[in-house]
Formats: C-alpha cells, structure tokens, sequence
C-alpha cells in the first residue's frame, strides 16, 4: 500500500524557488534516503511534508488519505484546509529536526512522553514504558533522563530527539540528518535502530549525509540539487552508475575514511 | 487621633487588592486572547486584535474610566429612551472600575504577551505542531511555560502599573486607598505623613509581588542554561 | 427609599473624614438635621470633587453638598435648595508683605487658588495682571504658600482659619484684604445650597422643607455656632 | 451637546499637547540612556550595584507616581535646606520637578524591561561574543545592546505609552497639558463627555504615531524574530 | 613552539565529574583530532580551553603565555584573575561552536565581519573583504550575504560559523564538529580549507567524528572516554593499533561507506 504519495511540491522563499516540484512515493517498508548538498533544499522538502513549511504548490497524501489544501489568500502558498486533519496526519508522521528541537522547559524523558500521551493519549505509564525502551535503544542512560536539554551534549540531544520520534509509533518517519551530532560508533546504533524499523515496516523517509547508510540501508536514493530531483534509482543504481554529472562530482568529493 | 487615620487608609487596603486583582485576572484573560489574535494567521483575528491595543492603548485610562462611568451610562439609557424602553442602566463602581481596568490593562498585557511569544524559539513550537499537538496542547504545554518566563518583565511591570491605577477608580466614588490617604491629608493637614502611608503601602504590595513573582521566575526558568560567570 | 447625598470630603471644616473614616464637618451636620426634619432616609458619601457634578447630573447620586456656590451658571445644569449660609472669602498671605489688593497691585503676584471655584473665577477675572496658578487639591495652596513658590492664596476664609492659620502658620501668615460676599462680585454666587438634580423636584421640595424647619427651630444657628461661635 | 465650548478652547488643547509631547519626549529620551547601563548593571556580577539598581526599581516602580510627584515637587521645598541651596532656582520650577520625577519612574520600568530581555538572549550568542575576546564594552555595544533592544520592542512600547498617558499628572502641579485643559473645562463649564473626549482624541492620536514608530522598528530591526503562530 | 599547553582540567557539573584530568599540548601547525563517544567530554573540554565552562582544577597556557586563574569564592571553579588578559587570549583562540551559535540579529556578513572589527580594529572595509573571501572559501553564495541564520539551511549556518573562525586569522582555532553538517561533498571541500591552514602552521584542535579527518589530516589523534584521555597518539598508531579496547569497540562500530 502506498504510504505517503506526495507530487510536484513547490516552495518559493521570497523570490527565490528553493524547490521546484520535487515528488516522493513511498510503499510501507521503503527507506528512502534523500541526499544532495548543503542547501539544496533537503529540510525544505521534509518540512514540506508535514506542512511546517507551507508549499505553494503540490499535493500530500498520506496512508491513502489526501490532505486537503486551499490557496492562501494573501500570499498564495497552501494550507490545511482542516486542522484537525493535518494534526491527525501529523500524529502519524513523526519528524527527528536537523536542530533537534527539544522542548527547553521539559526534561528528557518529559519530551519523549510529552506526545505520545497528549495526541494518541496513551496513559502515562505506558508512554513512561515505552520512552524508557526508546532511551535505552538509542545508548540513553537513565541517569540523563530527568535532566534538562541545555544539560546535554549535542549527541545527546540528538538522541532524545530519535527517541521522540520513535515512541510516537508513527507510520512513517521523517528523519533530517539524525546522526549528523553521533560519532560513529552511535550512529552504526541508531543505524541498525532504523534498520529494525524498516524491517518492522514502517516507512522512512531519511535526509542523510551518511552515504553508507544511503548505500546499504535505503530501498531508494534521491539526489537532490537547486530544488529539483537530480536523479533517483536503487542505492546500487545512484551509487554504482551515476548518470548526471553533478552527482558524479558530488560523490566524488568526499574523503575515504 | 492620627493613628485613627492610619487604620482607615490601610483598612482600605483590601479594596485596592481586591479590585486590583479581578482586573489583573479580566487583564491577563484579555491580553492573552488578543496577543494569540496578534500573531495568528487570521487576517481580521489580527486587524481586530491590532485595532483593539491600539485604539485602548490609546485612550488615557483616566478618560476611559470617566466615559465609562459617567457618560456610557447617560448614552445607553438615552439610546434605551429613544426606543422607548424606560430603563436606567447603572454600573456598579466596583464593576466599572474593575471592567475598564481590565480593558485597558489587557491591551498591555496583549503586547507584552505577543513580545515573550515572539521571542520563543521557532522550532519549539513547530516540533510541537510536527507532532500532532493540539492547538490547546501546544498553547498550554509548549507556549504558556516558555511565554511566562520570556514575558515576567513586562508583566511585572504592567501589575505593578495596574495596582496604582486603581487608585482612579476612587473617581467613581470607590474609596481606596489613595483615595482615604487624600482625605485624611486634608482632613489633618499632613499631606506628607499620609501620601508616604500611602507611598509605603504600595512599596510593601510591590515587595511581596516580587518576591512572589521571582519564586515563579525560578520555577519557569528550569531547564534554561545559565551563562557561566 | 435611599436618598444618595455626596460630598467632597477634603475641605475641613466643612466636609472631611475624622480618624474612624466617618464623615464630619458642617455640612454634615446640617445635612443630616434636614434628613431627619423632611424625614428622609439618606445616606452621605464621599465622593471625588470631579466626579460630583457629572454623578448629579447623570443621575448617580441625588443631591450633593460640599459649599457649592450657587451660580447662574451652575443653575442651568442643576437645581439648588435654599440658600443656608452665605460664606465669606479671603486671601491669605506672608506677614508683611504689605500688599495691595488691587489689580495693579497684584500684578505679576503668584496667586493660588482651587481649579473651577468661585475664588478661581473671581481672581480671574478681577485681577488679570496677577499671575494664577491653579490647583485640584485644598491644600496644594497652602504648601506653595510656605514654600514661597505663590504669594497670596484666595479660599473660604473660615476654611483658612481653620485649616492653615493655626500653629507655626499663624505666626507667619496672615488675612489680608477685604471680606468678599456675593454682593461684592457675582463670581461668588448668591450664597451655598444644596445641589439637586434638576428632574427631581420632589426632593427639592422636601429638602427645602426640611432646611425650613431646622431654620426656625434653631438648628441651624446651633450649628452656625458650633462651628464659627456666630449667630 | 455643548461643542462650541471646545472650539472656542482648541488653542489651549494645542498648547496642551504641545507640552504633552515635550514632556514625554524629554522623558523617554532622557531614559532610554540611562536605562541601558542600569539594564547591564543589573544582571552585573557586581552583587552591590545589582541589588542598588533592584533598589531603585523597587522603590520607583513600587509607589504611585502621584506619590513621587507629589513628595519632589512640595516635599522638597518643605525643607530650608532645599530651599536656600544652588539648586532651588531648578527645584522650584514645577517643570523641573515633573520632568526629573517621570525621568526617575519610567527609568524604573524601563531598566526591568531591558534587564529582563537580556536576561532572555540566547545564552550561546553570549558565549560566542566572549570565545571571540570580545571585551566587555564591545559586547554590551555590539551583541547585548542590539539584541537587548530589539527583543524589548513590544514591552518598551508598552513603557512608552505608559508614559505619555502618565504626563497627565503634570497638571495637578499647574502645568497644563492636554489632560489639564480638559480638567479646567470640565471643572469650569460642568460638562465631562466632551473635554475628556477631546483629550482623548489628542491621546489617540498621538499614541497612534507611537504605535506606528514602533511598527516600523519592529520591521526595520527586529525581523529577525518570526513572528508566527 | 608551544601554542597551546593545558594540563590536568577537571570539570564538574554538579556531583557528576564530566572531565578528570585531561591536558594537551600543541606546536605551531599541529592538528590534534579528538575522537570519542557521545557525552565523553569533547566539547566540554573545548570549552574549557577558552574558558566558556570553568574547569575545576587545571591550567591554560596559550602562546607561551599563562592565563592567571583564580578559585571562585563561591563555588571554587576557576576563574581568569584579570579579565583584559582572558580577553586577549581569547582573541587568539578562534572558535567554531557545535550549535554554530551565530548572532541571530546579524546578517550572515555581519557575523564573519564582528570580531575583527571589533575585537582585531581591522577596518571595516578589509574585514568584509577577507570575511567575503573565507566565505567564498566555505562555499556560500553572495546572495546569502544579507541574510539572518534563521533564514538559512543547517549546512549553511555552519559554514559561516567556520568563515568567522577563519576571518579572525587566529593562532590556534578550535573547532567542535565542524563538518556535522555538511554534506560529503562540502566535508571535502572544509577539510581542504582546514589543511591550508594547518600548512600555513596554523594550531588546530578539532572534535571530529569523521575518522578520515583524524586518519588523514591530523598529527595527533586523542581518544576520550567518560572524561579521560583514554589512548592518544599518532593517527597511524590510534587507527592502525588500537590498543585500548575502548578505542577497538569505538571504531569497529561504523560503517563502511
Ligand atoms: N550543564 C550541564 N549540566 C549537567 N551535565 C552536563 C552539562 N553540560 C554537559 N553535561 C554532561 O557532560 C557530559 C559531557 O558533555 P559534552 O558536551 O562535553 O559531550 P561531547 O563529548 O561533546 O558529546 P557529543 O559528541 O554528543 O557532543 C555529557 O554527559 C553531558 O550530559
Ligand atoms: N526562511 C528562509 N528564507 C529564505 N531562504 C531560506 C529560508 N529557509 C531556507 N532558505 C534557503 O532555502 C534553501 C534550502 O534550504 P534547506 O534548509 O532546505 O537546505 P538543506 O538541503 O536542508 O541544506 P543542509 O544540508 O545545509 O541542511 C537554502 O538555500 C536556504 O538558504
Ligand atoms: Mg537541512
Ligand atoms: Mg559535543
């Protein structure tokens, strides 16, 4: 079953066009993983799923249902025609933030619980429970958990915030750049995490700058450049046979580690 | 006999903080509203709500109070006539004074509010919509915390105004405490010893507040990163 | 049914608060003696000076009595009772100043007096070359008196008597000038009365009675002499 | 309806307002200097100058401001001392007095408003200035000043209308702005509506102009904060 | 010579011990990588070094100069004696912060140009200059200049933080993962920059989670773990021959791009 169906989104910020038309079907189970250089408009686009961003052109469909989007009059771009619509789609769409994003004023484990209990109104114990697990999977300890996000490290941060979107159970996650603050004995963790979840069936669409998870773990590669969709394929297709210079030139230029 | 007066200006104490403090609660009801309309994507939530702190803001509460009292009463039971009803419409000094304060203080309390919201970090409240949050959840979870502590100066300030007001209401025949401090300096000649009373009575509201509003500060600034000295 | 009656209670010893916030004065008195001769139910408040004429009119309160002068133009807005005493007004000034109270003589003097009085209006108009200076309270005068900002004050003179001549001021300061009534200038009215609002002419009636009756029982000279040691 | 009154009166409200922008104008300027060091003095590390600034804000911001007024322009000449000094050329003009009083209030205020905002920076910000070695002044003049200000926009406006409508104590001690000519119509002629809705008017218009100022400012300079629920 | 000499830091956040006893010493063109985990004490050793955090116990020398420390009455941290000379030094210690930690009320030229104007008095005319020519060197197109960071794309934010490091021509730069979000292509790209400053002998300290940084580029590999230098040597050594089994667990946990 299609799980996320999104066409043609295009996002202008003033006069620039930071996306032009960009598009991404997804199954159950697909891991799609969006690479492209540093501003190409990768957040863009995430952001654009789940209307954080408002596009001004495109549709969004998500788990076969079609949100449903009106013309803004002032500026044009689109919005939520229901806002108990969007919030329903949002609860299934969980998002890890290139900046994280944790609330200031909660504690560890109150920003992992926080939503699970007050969108999908699962009882504090179990979202206690479950947040634990969540912790425990990406390498938290518990003595962290009552502390607050300003006390952390940046990989921390960035693990509480996976841990965030992993307890809300979502259909499909939207990950940008989650490991980008792990060193690389975490994210091979948080990489076999998603690994689980996609086997599990969940969807994910990924913004990464880690090739070898694009490579080995995603079931498609898009390659993003100036707000289009440079090329997509299988990760052995992108990887193994670029065909558009630019991708050349951009995997090219990373260093062997 | 001068301790006599002293009693009686302080006895009016209570009038001053119980009419200071319905207003302060219509005030911060008001302000919040109309600072969510302010920054809302509704067009005529943010013209009416922009009109309202402006055109409130606008008007010194001094007149307010006295066209509210006097000649908003006057005006309705004309209007009432013209109709043909014969109704004398009648506002208690206490209501009044209490309904036009808040008016008036919510207007400031809007833009202190809009200022602490403004200054919220963006993406805590995009992860809060990202994830489903309710528009209630998010106010209530997200924004209220961050707002409190963001908006404590200015809301400081506007109670601390707010108190002081009340003393117009004695205007309308209310008799606060600025109000009994004046007659009992006329009635004794010892203006200063009374105004100082009076001077001194809000000094202490003023002190109690503070230390009452920092407790809160410290309780809302949890989880903020102090700046290494 | 209540009878609402205000007063300005900053003006001793007319109208003001004694020490258990009780109203008391000779206005006080008086009004009370013609509650209880016309038999009506009333209730004194204190009310703000700005406030009072407006809450008449707009109907908040039902009579007022504060020594309103009774005016021509105040009569276009409000009825007045009878007329109950006939006050007399005077300035006050530093101990041998040695002034001449004439227009010429007052020119560039600093007078003080009380915003929107009789005193305020008849110092306007009579001596145009002095410089008047104008104030909401009773006592502001008397403070920019002894602290040499004003040279003469004009008020009730047994309201100066009273409220400033007394203790260390009376050393330093005294009356001057002549003893003004409402014959002297039509700024100072025809006398004080009680101020009613013009559509209720049934307790203008009452009222009157009322001062009628405590008139000829001596009630009211009791009070004249209680307070002022006159007939 | 008794407008012709206020025709015959319209030179004195121009006067009126004449001064009631000079007063404010006088007074904002005047403490918007000294606020900003007051500001950077009260979250110094210096425990004695944080606590003498939380003092003085206390003890401004804690009592009337009729209070103030009235204890600096009579207060003060009740004392020999005072008046046989240098300074009672100054004192005893009742300009003076008013414009030092509102000067020493809304400084009050104004200090808590720009403390509490840069009490509110982000903290990373701050450290980026030091890591960068920048010296004390620099930073207060470059990152805190800046981000003080602009953050405080809404909260200082709020002061600044605040303080306009204040003026209008200027006339209890015989200076007649807009609020003093309404009194002494009022007062003179027993009519309230129309004075007091004049004045209002004049108010309105010029707390218009302000709110627009700081509309503008908040685009110019404080775009930087999205502003978006 | 010695640019960078620091003995024995200790750090304490409460009753937790996040550093106890770490020290590095540097010469002129040294490149000293520091690895470990997530919450190990990287960039609060970082911070350290300039004296953001204050190290319990310790001592700073930077350019052959010793930074005058004094116990805090109240919580005994150090702290610098005389401000002028913290000041100094760390005009000489350009940082680039995890969290990028731009002005946020300043354009993207205003934030490179800042501090040397400021701090260095280079005129405002050769500041932009320079600050133009570092941020052409990190990539960033002249249409971004008169932007705020909130209008830019995480990539983009860490770059001008790096183009400010740069423009202030320090002796020695720290930087705390400066390529976390940058895409390959750009990594490459830094890294280049960072090698012609360390062939220009400039000192760097860099937290790094990319091991072909720390293999490739550095003269010296340190290897923290929970607040100790647990392993430290030449890149050779560390990578080619781990010895603590810490440091084996650490780098067998990534991935193979
Ligand atoms: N203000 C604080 N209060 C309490 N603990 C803190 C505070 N700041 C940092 N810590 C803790 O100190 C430890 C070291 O943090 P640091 O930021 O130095 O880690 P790091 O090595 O940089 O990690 P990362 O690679 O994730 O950035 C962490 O466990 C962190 O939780
Ligand atoms: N609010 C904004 N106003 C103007 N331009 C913006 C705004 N937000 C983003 N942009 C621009 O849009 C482009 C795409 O940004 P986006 O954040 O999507 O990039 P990205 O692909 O995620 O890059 P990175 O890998 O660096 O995170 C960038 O050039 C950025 O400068
Ligand atoms: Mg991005
Ligand atoms: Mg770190």
């Amino acid at each position: 079953m299609q799980k996320l169906h999104i066409t043609d989104i295009h996002k202008r910020f003033g006069d620039t066009e930071v996306l032009k038309g960009i598009g991404v079907d997804a199954a159950a189970g697909d891991v799609i993983s969006i690479i492209g250089s540093s501003g190409s408009g990768k957040s863009t686009f995430l952001r654009c799923i789940n209307m954080l961003e408002r596009p001004n052109s495109g549709s969004i469909c998500v788990n076969g249902e079609v949100l449903d989007l009106v013309a803004d009059r002032r500026d044009g771009t689109l919005r939520a025609k229901s806002a108990s619509q969007l919030q329903r789609i949002r609860s299934r769409l969980a998002m890890v933030f290139q900046n994280f994003c944790l609330w200031s004023h909660m504690s560890v484990l109150d920003n992992v619980t926080e939503a699970p209990v007050s969108v999908l109104g699962v009882s504090r114990k179990e979202a206690v429970e479950r947040a634990k697990a969540n912790l425990a999977k990406v390498g938290m300890k518990p003595d962290t958990y009552e502390r607050y996000p300003s006390q952390l490290s940046g990989g921390q941060q960035q693990r509480v915030a996976i841990a965030r979107a992993l307890t809300m159970d979502p259909d499909v996650m939207l990950f940008d750049e989650p490991t980008s603050a792990l060193d690389p004995e975490l994210v091979g963790e948080v990489l076999r995490v998603m690994q689980t979840l996609a086997e599990e069936g969940r969807t994910m669409i990924v913004v990464t700058h880690e090739m070898g998870f694009a490579r080995h773990l995603s079931s498609k590669v898009m390659f993003l450049h100036e707000g289009r969709v440079e090329e997509e394929g299988s990760p052995e297709a992108v990887f193994g046979n670029p065909e558009s210079p630019r991708l050349r030139q951009f995997l090219a230029g990373r260093l062997q580690s | 006999m001068l301790g006599g007066y002293v009693v009686s200006v302080l006895a009016a104490g209570w009038i001053t903080l119980s009419l200071a403090f319905v207003s302060l609660i219509l005030a911060v009801v008001i302000g919040i509203a109309a600072a969510l309309a302010r920054l809302s994507r509704s067009r005529v939530l943010r013209v009416t709500a922009t009109l309202y702190t402006s055109v409130v803001r606008g008007i010194p509460d001094l007149v307010m109070m006295l066209l509210v009292f006097y000649s908003l009463p006057a005006l309705l039971s004309q209007a009432a006539q013209d109709w043909g009803y014969d109704v004398y419409i009648e506002f208690s000094p206490f209501g009044a004074g209490a309904a036009t304060l808040g008016l008036i203080f919510g207007a400031y309390m809007a833009e202190t509010f809009r200022g602490a919201l403004m200054n919220i970090p963006k993406g805590q409240l995009e992860a809060a919509e990202a994830y489903g949050l309710g528009r209630f959840r998010i106010f209530w979870r997200i924004l209220l915390p961050q707002m409190m502590r963001l908006a404590l100066p200015g809301f400081t300030n506007n109670w601390l105004v707010l108190a002081k007001a009340t003393a117009l209401v004695s205007l309308l025949g209310l008799q606060d405490v600025m109000f009994r401090a004046r007659g009992a300096a006329e009635a004794t000649a010892k203006p200063f010893t009374f105004y100082l009373l009076a001077g001194g009575f809000y000094l202490a509201i003023t002190a109690i507040s503070l230390f009452i509003l920092s407790r809160a500060a410290k309780r809302y600034e949890l989880g903020v990163k102090e700046l290494a000295r | 049914e209540q009878v609402t009656i205000a007063t300005d209670a900053t003006f001793p010893p007319f109208e003001s608060v004694d020490a258990d916030g009780k109203l008391v004065g000779y206005d006080i008195d008086l009004m009370s003696a013609v509650c209880k001769a016309a038999e009506l139910d009333c209730n004194i408040i204190a009310a703000a000076w700005e406030g009072m004429i407006p809450g008449l009119t707009a109907g908040k309160y039902d009579a007022l009595i504060s020594q309103l002068t009774v005016t021509d133009a105040r009569r276009k807005i409000i009825a007045f009772s009878d007329i109950y005493s006939h006050p007399t007004f005077r300035f006050v000034a530093k101990k041998g100043a040695d002034l001449d109270i004439s227009p010429d003589g007052l020119a560039g003097k600093i007078v003080a007096v009380q915003t929107g009085t009789p005193m305020d209006a008849f110092v306007t108009k009579t001596f145009p070359k002095a410089t008047i200076k104008r104030y909401d309270g009773g006592s502001a005068p008397y403070l920019e008196l002894t602290a040499g900002r004003a040279d003469l004050h004009m008020s009730y003179e047994a309201q100066i008597t009273h409220a400033f001549l007394n203790g260390d001021n009376a050393e330093k300061f005294e009356l001057v000038g002549p003893q003004y009534t409402g014959k002297d200038a039509p700024e100072f009215g025809e006398g004080v009365a009680i101020a009613i609002n013009r559509r209720n002419a049934d307790l203008l009636a009452k009222i009157n009675a009322g001062l009628a009756k405590i008139r000829e029982n001596g009630e009211l000279a009791a009070i004249d002499a209680k307070y002022f040691g006159k007939n | 309806m008794n407008w012709d009154i206020i025709a015959e009166n319209l030179g004195f409200y121009a006067q009126g307002a004449k001064l009631t922008v000079i007063l404010t104008v006088v007074s904002l300027a005047i403490s918007f200097v000294v606020a900003m060091p007051l500001a950077l003095g009260r979250n110094s590390h210096n425990a004695f100058l944080r606590n003498a600034i939380a003092l003085y804000t206390l003890v401004f911001r804690g009592t009337p401001l009729l209070v103030q007024l009235f204890l600096i322009y009579y207060g003060l000449a009740q004392f020999d001392l005072v008046r046989e000094s240098l300074l009672w050329p100054w004192l005893s003009s009742a300009l003076v007095c008013v414009i030092l009083t509102f000067v020493l209030n809304t400084t009050a205020y104004t200090t808590e408003i720009f403390a509490g905002s840069l009490r509110h920076l982000p903290v990373g910000e701050i450290e980026a200035a030091r890591a960068y070695g920048m010296s004390p002044f620099t930073r207060a003049r470059r990152i805190l000043l800046p981000a003080m200000l602009t953050r405080s926009l809404t909260l200082y406006g709020n002061e600044t209308v605040m303080m306009l409508h204040a003026t209008s104590l200027a006339s209890t001690v015989t200076l007649l702005e807009v609020t003093g000519v309404a009194r002494n119509i009022a007062l003179n002629h027993y009519i309230m509506f129309e004075p007091y809705v004049t004045a209002a008017a004049i108010y309105l218009v010029l707390t218009l102009v302000l709110v627009l100022l700081f509309q503008f400012a908040q685009h110019r300079w404080a775009g930087y904060l999205q502003a978006r629920l």
